[in-house]
């Protein structure tokens, strides 16, 4: 162990806690220190104290790096407040960093006079060489920048949990409460809802919990009685001024889930989820397993193609069918899916988008899945694509792809991603009652029957269900006759059919709510759109903005295709659009195409989400420069 | 077949449709389907319980000429609707139909795993060693040396047997047919249809277009008897024309044999008795391929085990009675909750 | 057998021809009836007759319907002239009817006061049932606006091969050749080359070939003797103006066939062709099944993916790998072309498309997969997508698509259609000698190696053949390092690949020839602009008004992506922009996206090509309208 | 390895890439790929002329850590990219190496077409019996009742045996291994490697995170013995600690049982002896997956056939002797050709 490195200045007056109006604290460690549970903890402990907050989980590729490496550092992210919070935050203003690589990795994004917390019990040698320190950084004057924590928190969590008797292994498993301890008294956090949480994930060992309980009020012992550094007396942040009503935090894999149930029974349909694991996808696969009791059921395919062809089939005998991946998975299903669309099945496809292209950066986020998802198939295919742009957004978007897949008998793509599936967030629970249902009506009338007859209106084909007496009958993907439903091969009915399935799609575009404006001015000078998980940073730059008097506005847009009827004319009202995307461009590319306006592009295609000053700097670029 | 009155019971036509049959004019698939036409009729199959599944190919189109539900899917891939097909609805009654391309070139995994996981479900692979549709290549079961548009100089790969590659993947009813074998097929169909769990044919098809004859030295009425075996569980493997020959298994080499049965018996000439629950008779059975051998015909395999839809089924109803009763609503508001007020 | 029906109003005079610019001719019959033979060798006569000529066959999509139905009518159509000849025709003038469901079928597309020679041998009552006739249409008026030459061609056949004692079976097969021996008579064409082809074709049972020829020589015979109808003179076709050369009729897929492998050997690498069967893909597989001896390896995988997945194998090897399949089939490579393209290995994917989505038509040609090339893949992914014209044109396209992928090391795909694929016409054999070679050089040096350094000025990254000393290395589809080409999680690095894969393909734009005009100003009121097979009906159409007066230009597209560096500026030269394609608005979409210019669609999506007046009727429209 | 002067003899240390090894600690894939290295050292492979192809998965990463070429592919297709290879330069010495989820889920298609077309290259599969890099899902190889991410209740699917599947699939070489086993594993992969064809290789493997001690009942010191028999081919299938046990045929039931070995010695006790060209033998061995059987490991069938390389050269040879020399411009200047003069 390397010399105890301390910088205790001032003593620290809990009573006098500085205010702040939102804070972005980041924890980091070792892939085996539990970040990602003390983030979770700490964020239901936040949400509970009343501020707004949002997450944002960061973990290594490999399942288990080799420890104390760089590439093994596994770190989570929250950023809370007394205002809405939007994004999980640029900088942050504290870092907890468990050991040297943790430092390392971490350290450039600390705002300069951050705090970083420190376990100097893990600054020995080994793995300071491991994070490829040469020097300490405790020593070297690399932290003179921030005020810095340290502690022996290896140490002394092993001296808190001494009378429990754990194996020393064990015994360093509770540094990542201790550490959540010393971070619950800087923001004045309860440690309630922890400690309910430890006495039950360990109540088969409860010397476990007990251990665990101890480090956590160790750690919160030694904000009260420790010297800390100048200035450092903790914080206070009230509670944010938040919608009256039942809250929760969720994660966008859950609230999709439930969603999705919601939408099949407002649908009135079981529900058939077939998929194949893939990162960062396969979470919503495990969510659904555990909800077999409301009508689910799931099914682990062989594969991608494989989990599209069950889902199909699922929806082919009266179920909604639904299945799941990111990018990669998602092209095998490209041709299955087109089958969906051809025989005019209703099919839910979530793609967990992720970085590309071919395995690419599997445990990073991008929005890079749009051109396949509005273009990626042989033939002229459309079909209905949504986004989600947040975790609780989730839920919604969920019922609404379930009543467009089964109102028009057409798949539906959800893109989501890495970063919405696994971020929490506040979520006022809504009431499950306030949902119309939308029953779907199975056709049973075998006169006049067959099965490619539609709806006038949507142009939507009926619903013949096997198991129907009298209405037996075939379909496949052969294109098939407008007017009797048998295979055609006649040259003006294949046009005539090309032509009915875009105008379905094409004409949901009236049975979607018209597209709005987040913040802003309906006209002026600049309109930022965007789509899925960069809405909270463009809301919270143009929300700035605005506030220096800028003339800005937000656009979000959950409906990919088809655009809501009046966006043409929403965009052409504004002097400039500005598209930001997490990918090289190609909302922008359709927004060109279908309205030939020359959107500018921001594009970040580094995995991580947008900061709220790089939009801000795009947008003062374009209203000054 | 839309009247509203059930007819008392159905003949074999009525569960033909009225679309016109789109194969070659003496191709071995129209025999099938009417040894599958003859089968609907005789287990009273319910039309609209029933449902033919099929990939792409010749023996795909399968589907349009039944009368009852179809879905004609795309290439390689029907064992896996079949599944999403059973699991939405457990009590339809699902055959899949396809080619030897279709299920074991494109399709060989989803075969695959229809047949380890059990689904109950009928497999017909209609196996005329070539690719009918698109004219002709050679395909996973093509004998090597096949020459084909895409083997001009005839193909290299070894060939794969149907029967017993499932058994490889753990295949629990394995049975060969043969198309023109009109009196045989329906009872091994019937069989087939009675097994819970994944039931295997294999029907070996005549394309008279581009693989004419490829069967003729086993099917051809002069030498089909001699070159036959027709598994019969609990009989002696017995075959020829006059019955007087029999298979035995060397003990010694582990290998089946031809013995001819003498004066004494089956018994005493030492002639297997087929026990169609033994997995390892199955396949050595289904592996017969040498000219010294004949080809098996008949139910191979019998042994039933549980079914994906009864596995699914229990574990249903664990996952309701562990969740006591617990609604969408009751687990949306589980774990930790906060009320902000007004 | 019904009764004949022949309307001998005049006597021929072979020497009173009547001269014609340019005719249509159709073959029909059942599948069995050997049209697409016929056709075949109508074609060849004419060619060498020194006629322009273009074809289209047109088959059902069974195997081998019934006899005698609608479905089961195979086709062959064939437009030859005196002067350049740029489709296979709109309405025909000459139709060959062999039974009364060819009859049925075709009927609706011969002009008034054309030609139509009846096999009144077929037009039982059974035929004429199975084709949908209720009374004859020899006898009831049907054919009233046509000129009807029909003749007992199945019962003239029987008697004219009556010496070769054949089965009847084996002697009413000789009735094409009866019927083509007429129609050589109609147009003046010599037998000789047909005569040899049977001798070759039947080498093993002369007496076929002398069966055939007799029947033949019968029909031709027939001619000069029958009486037919009034003004039937027969017909003379000059030869057109002709480049001149060596000539020979070329398919596109032999074509294409031998480009590929002259790429290869310009490349200097051995071709690795990797596909699974599909309409209308196969046949490539089948011409290059047999040039093995050429450097060729052919491999008919399990299936598309297996298919891409080994050409990229073969890629890594050091060959140039290559796949094919049509619009299904190509979906299913979507995720390994992605691999191919982050892992930078050269690829060429040939997508011959046809009627979609999913199974669609599978033996009619289309459009449609313009979108799957650009966009179709998860994340961004661009490669090189090329277009060929034409059965000539594919030659140059094979050779230009491995030009491209060897060069910049890219995956490119090459869209081609059935019709392409299938049809034939004259092609002026190119001198191999002429073309320059671009051989590739495996980079052998350690000293400073890493797999992803790249040419500064291509982008392209190196290409290490495994089997070379010393120069060992690991690649994949996981994101790499700029700067080292190890896998890389990092941020910036991927932000930067990113920027460079697509800066690669955007920079080929510069390595392309500048887009030209093919006919028409290079500016002016309306470009038609095309690309793919559509290029023969836009190019007579456009000549047609151009000669007519009009103010439009004709502009064809073989580089798709990247486009032409000019295209833009030229195409905002004009006023107006019409995109004719067999899809519902592909291209369209990427050059409003591209170019932000309104340009028209013009969509037909039947599977037929388009008509040389419905392109016209579009120009006038916007021209006039 | 950059060095331009070869070494003497290069040792498992210089078959070792600089790159960090990203497994977990104490994962089963770090002993495997010392067993490699080994192997690599012992046949004195050519780094310059030895390639790795993996799919996706911990074990597909496998490629990083070997100084040769490698390529690191897409999920499940890996062999279709080693067969690519083998076409382009069958010179090449080929390893395929990727998880049970890798080659039997997903890829389990490519597995079986590699196997029946005989591609000469070395399969092996890393079975820990789960899907390793996704966090632990139940897989095809996964027993039945697994509990896993997606499969909360228990897996319902019946299990795939590797080994079994791929002598469905017409395997010619098939050999077990422990990851574990240091001392056999190398002997193992080197008669792999000796075999030319496609030889496959199952290495049982614990994935200490998602599936810890999921072989803990044949491989732990105190039962291994017992529950393990190692297949030599020409000696008698004995096992036990001391030697004293044996697997006999059962020729009533055709199945294999354990026998104990009297005084008298294995060949009284009528044990069998391995005999490893016979591949019914095989499959039963390679089959035994009850409790009172032990596990087969070893080379169980090797029985070389002409491989897909050889049956490739021939047809191209063939080709050319075809040809007569024609080239690219005889071929386009062949058939009716015509002169349109200036
Ligand atoms: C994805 C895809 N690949 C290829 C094809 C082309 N295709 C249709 S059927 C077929 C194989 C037919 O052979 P088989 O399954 O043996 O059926 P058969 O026609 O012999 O009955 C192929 C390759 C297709 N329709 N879809
Ligand atoms: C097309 C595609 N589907 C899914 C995945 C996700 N994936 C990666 S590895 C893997 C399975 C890993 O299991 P296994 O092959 O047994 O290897 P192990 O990690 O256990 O060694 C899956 C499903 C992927 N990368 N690509
Ligand atoms: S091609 Fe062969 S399999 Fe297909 S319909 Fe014709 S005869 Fe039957
Ligand atoms: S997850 Fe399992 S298989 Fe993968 S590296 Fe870790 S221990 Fe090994
Ligand atoms: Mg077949
Ligand atoms: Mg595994």
């Amino acid at each position: 162990m390397t010399k105890v490195h301390q910088v205790l200045n001032a003593p620290a007056d809990a009573s006098s806690r500085d205010e702040l109006e939102s804070a972005v604290v980041r924890f980091a460690g070792d892939s085996g220190d539990g970040m990602q549970l003390t983030g979770g903890q700490f964020t239901e402990a936040t949400a509970l104290a009343g501020n707004d907050l949002a997450t944002f989980p960061d973990f290594p590729a490999e399942i288990r790096a080799p420890v104390g490496t760089t590439f093994g550092v596994s770190s989570f992210q929250i950023n809370f407040g007394a205002r809405r919070i939007m994004t999980s935050g640029d900088d942050f203003d504290v870092l907890v960093a468990m050991n040297p690589a943790a430092l390392k990795v971490e350290m450039p994004r600390l705002r300069k006079g951050g705090l970083v917390v420190i376990d100097t019990g893990t600054f020995n040698e080994r793995n300071l060489a491991k994070a490829g320190y040469d020097t300490s950084p405790l020593e070297d004057g690399t932290l003179d920048p921030f005020r810095v924590i340290s502690f022996d928190i290896s140490g002394m969590t092993q001296e808190a949990v001494k009378e429990f008797d754990l194996s020393k292994k064990d015994a360093l498993r509770c540094k990542n409460m201790w550490a959540l301890g010393f971070v619950y008294w800087l923001f004045a956090r309860p440690r309630k809802t922890t400690q309910e949480w430890l006495n039950a994930k360990f109540a088969k060992r409860p010397e476990i919990a007990n251990a665990n309980i101890a480090a956590m009020n160790a750690g919160h012992a030694m904000g009260e009685t420790a010297e800390l550094p100048a200035g450092v007396h903790g914080f206070h942040i009230a509670p944010a001024e938040i919608e009256p009503g039942l809250y929760r935090t969720v994660t966008g894999t859950e609230a999709l889930a439930w969603g999705l149930v919601k939408g099949a029974e407002l649908a009135a349909l079981e529900l058939m989820f077939a998929s194949y694991p893939i990162t960062p996808a396969s979470p919503l696969l495990h969510s659904l397993a555990k909800l077999q009791h409301l009508g689910v059921t799931t099914f682990q395919a062989e594969d991608e193609i494989a989990a599209a062809c069950a889902a199909i089939g699922a929806s082919y005998s009266g179920a909604i069918g639904m299945t799941s991946s990111s990018g990669p998975g998602i092209a095998l299903k490209g041709e299955a899916i087109g089958l969906a669309l051809s025989a005019e099945l209703p099919l839910i496809v979530v793609n967990s988008q992720r970085g590309g292209p071919s395995t690419g950066l599997p445990t990073k986020t991008e929005q890079s899945d749009l051109y396949q998802a509005v273009y990626g198939r042989n033939a002229d295919a459309p079909l209905v694509v949504l986004s989600t742009r947040s975790a609780s957004d989730c839920f919604e978007v969920g019922i609404e792809a379930v009543r467009l897949a089964t109102k028009y008998m057409t798949p539906v793509m959800l893109l989501t991603d890495g970063y919405i599936a696994n971020a929490a967030e506040p979520w006022r629970i809504p009431d499950l009652d306030s949902y119309e249902p939308f029953p779907v009506t199975f056709i049973t009338e075998p006169e006049g029957f067959h099965p490619f007859l539609r709806d006038p209106e949507t142009l939507a084909r009926v619903w013949p269900k096997p198991g129907t007496p009298d209405m037996m009958h075939r379909i496949g993907g052969i294109e098939r006759s407008y007017d009797t439903g048998h295979i055609s091969y006649e040259a003006d009915n294949h046009h005539k059919m090309t032509k009915v399935r875009a105008a379905k799609i094409d004409g949901i575009a009236r049975d979607i709510p018209a597209q709005d404006v987040e913040l802003g001015k309906t006209s002026g000078k600049l309109a930022v759109v965007g789509w899925g998980s960069t809405y909270g940073p463009i809301n919270r730059a143009v929300d700035n903005l605005i506030n220096r008097g800028k003339d800005v506005s937000h656009i979000h847009l959950r409906y990919i295709w088809p655009l809501p009827e009046n966006l043409g004319e929403l965009l052409n009202s504004y002097d400039t659009v500005l598209v930001p995307e997490m990918n090289n461009g190609q909302l922008v590319t359709l927004l060109k195409a279908e309205y030939l306006i020359d959107a500018k592009p921001l594009n970040k295609i580094s995995g991580q989400p947008f900061k709220i000053s790089e939009i801000e700097d795009a947008i003062l670029d374009i209203l000054e420069g | 077949m839309n009247d509203l009155t059930p007819p008392e019971k159905r003949t074999a036509k009525d569960y033909a449709t009225d679309q016109e049959v789109r194969w070659c004019p003496g191709c071995g698939d129209y025999a099938i389907l009417r040894a599958v036409l003859n089968t609907l009729a005789d287990i009273e199959a319910d039309p609209a319980n029933t449902v033919f599944v099929s990939g792409i190919g010749c023996a795909a189109r399968f589907p349009y000429y039944v009368e009852t539900y179809g879905f004609h899917t795309i290439h390689g891939r029907a064992p896996a609707f079949a599944t999403g097909i059973k699991l939405a609805n457990p009590e339809l009654d699902v055959w899949v139909v396809g080619g030897d391309g279709d299920m074991l070139s494109i399709g060989g995994n989803h075969l695959m795993h229809v047949i380890r996981r059990n689904v109950d479900v009928q497999v017909l692979l209609f196996n005329n060693e070539i690719y009918g549709l698109t004219k002709g290549q050679a395909s996973p079961t093509s004998r090597a040396g096949t020459r084909s548009p895409s083997t001009p100089l005839g193909s290299v790969d070894n060939p794969v047997s149907a029967c017993v590659f499932v058994l490889g993947a753990g295949a629990r009813f394995v049975a060969r047919g043969i198309d023109s074998q009109q009196k045989d097929l329906p009872g091994i169909l019937k069989r087939a249809h009675a097994h819970k769990g994944a039931s295997f044919v294999e029907v070996l098809q005549n394309c008279i277009v581009y693989n004419d004859g490829v069967f003729a030295d086993i099917t051809e009425k002069a030498v089909a008897a001699d070159r036959q075996v027709v598994c019969r569980h609990g009989e002696p493997l017995v075959f020829g024309k006059d019955g007087d020959k029999g298979i035995r298994l060397n003990t010694e080499t582990l290998t089946l044999e031809a013995v001819d049965i003498g004066e004494d018996g089956p018994e005493a000439a030492g002639v297997l008795v087929h026990d169609e629950t033994n997995r390892i008779m199955a396949t050595m059975l289904a592996g017969m391929d040498d000219e010294s051998l004949p080809v098996a015909v008949g139910v191979i395999y019998c042994d039933p085990g549980k079914s994906y839809g009864d596995g699914m089924a229990e574990m249903k109803a664990e996952a309701v009675k562990r969740s006591e009763g617990a609604d969408l609503k009751s687990i949306m508001h589980a774990g930790h909750t906060w009320t902000v007020a007004d």
